[in-house]
């Protein structure tokens, strides 16, 4: 079973898609947080602080979960 | 006035390189501590001026796409976005709302809008047959340390 | 060959700029979808080769850093970084384990043998008071869509 388990772990090792969609998830979430602790927008920094990760990380990170915008697509949702 | 700092990029015109010059732009002001809404604005605005020039300037050939970002005192920042494309004929009419050469998409001939109320300052110079740049400026808000 | 994909980016060697080199880069790759650990290995010898760039070729002077990503078939990126600061006299001796001029750090001497490790393949060029390439190679694993 140690055998098959390394096999899958092996073969299904994380791609970053996947992992940068986490941390924009938790961004979101520790955006959230800060909004109303603060009331107020916190910046990329303060979020930084909050999640242990260097603000350009995270700015990359939070891409991964904007749809991108299109010539076709309207900007405002 | 000399910059504090700045940074250069340039990737072909495939739409695969949107968003990496969305990232590359938006982590570079990262330094000057932006509010994620800041970034949002800065980041629609790249995006606007980049598909310009890779549905526009270039049509269907890959060009290259020049970003060159400062940053000044005060929070101010610069972004120019150039490419070696075709040009635009008619600068002030191409920047009014709703002028578009491709009509059809839903939000056809909003770029150049978007660009000047996301930002707080456009110019755009170009030439026929020569390219586009798109100048853009904005002032993130200083963060008051408390 | 040619690249299926490139970008350059070029800042000031200032180490504000360092985490903003290695996002540059992982955006970029981004597209490949690497794995995570392949991705925080490129972005190490980066740092390592970015971080000499600062601190061996530039000294205290504020100069410009090079970095030059291509794209080529089945997942294999070059990653080229370029500095025009003072080079470096004997290239094969400086890439020697535990080699270094600013002796002190705790991991002293490491860059190059971790930029060696962490890619597959690396060259260094050099030249004395003309500045210093560094050029390395990686093929990261292509995702098996099933
Ligand atoms: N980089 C460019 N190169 C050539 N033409 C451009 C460029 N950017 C804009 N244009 C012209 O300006 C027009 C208006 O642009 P924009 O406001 O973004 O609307 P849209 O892109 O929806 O047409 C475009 O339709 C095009 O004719
Ligand atoms: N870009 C560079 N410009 C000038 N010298 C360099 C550069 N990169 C490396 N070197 C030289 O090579 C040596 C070894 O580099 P490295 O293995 O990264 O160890 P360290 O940086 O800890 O000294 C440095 O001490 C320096 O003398
Ligand atoms: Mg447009
Ligand atoms: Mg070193």
């Amino acid at each position: 079973i140690g055998e098959i388990r390394r096999y899958l772990r092996d073969n299904n090792p994380i791609r970053v898609s996947r992992s940068l969609r986490d941390i924009a998830y938790k961004a979101m979430q520790c955006k959230e947080r800060l909004m109303n602790a603060n009331q107020r927008e916190p910046t990329i920094e303060e979020m930084a602080k909050e999640m242990d990760m260097p603000k350009e990380e995270i700015v990359m990170a939070l891409e991964s979960v904007v749809e991108p915008v299109s010539l076709y697509e309207p900007v405002y949702s | 006035m000399k910059p504090l700092n700045e940074m250069k990029v340039q990737f072909s015109s495939r739409s695969v390189n949107e968003s990496f010059a969305r990232v590359a732009v938006a982590a570079f002001i990262a330094q000057l501590d932006p509010t994620l809404d800041e970034l949002a604005d800065v980041k629609t605005a790249v995006s606007e001026a980049v598909t310009n020039s890779i549905v526009h300037g270039y049509k269907n050939d890959i060009g290259v796409i020049y970003i060159d970002v400062k940053i000044y005192e005060n929070g101010r920042i610069t972004v120019a976005i150039r490419d070696r494309g075709c040009g635009i004929e008619d600068v002030r009419k191409a920047m009014e709302p709703m002028f578009t050469t491709s009509p059809g998409g839903e939000r056809a001939g909003l770029g150049f809008t978007v660009m000047q109320s996301f930002m707080d300052k456009l110019r755009v110079r170009s030439r026929s047959g020569y390219g586009t740049t798109v100048i853009m400026e904005k002032t993130l808000s200083q963060r008051q340390d408390s």
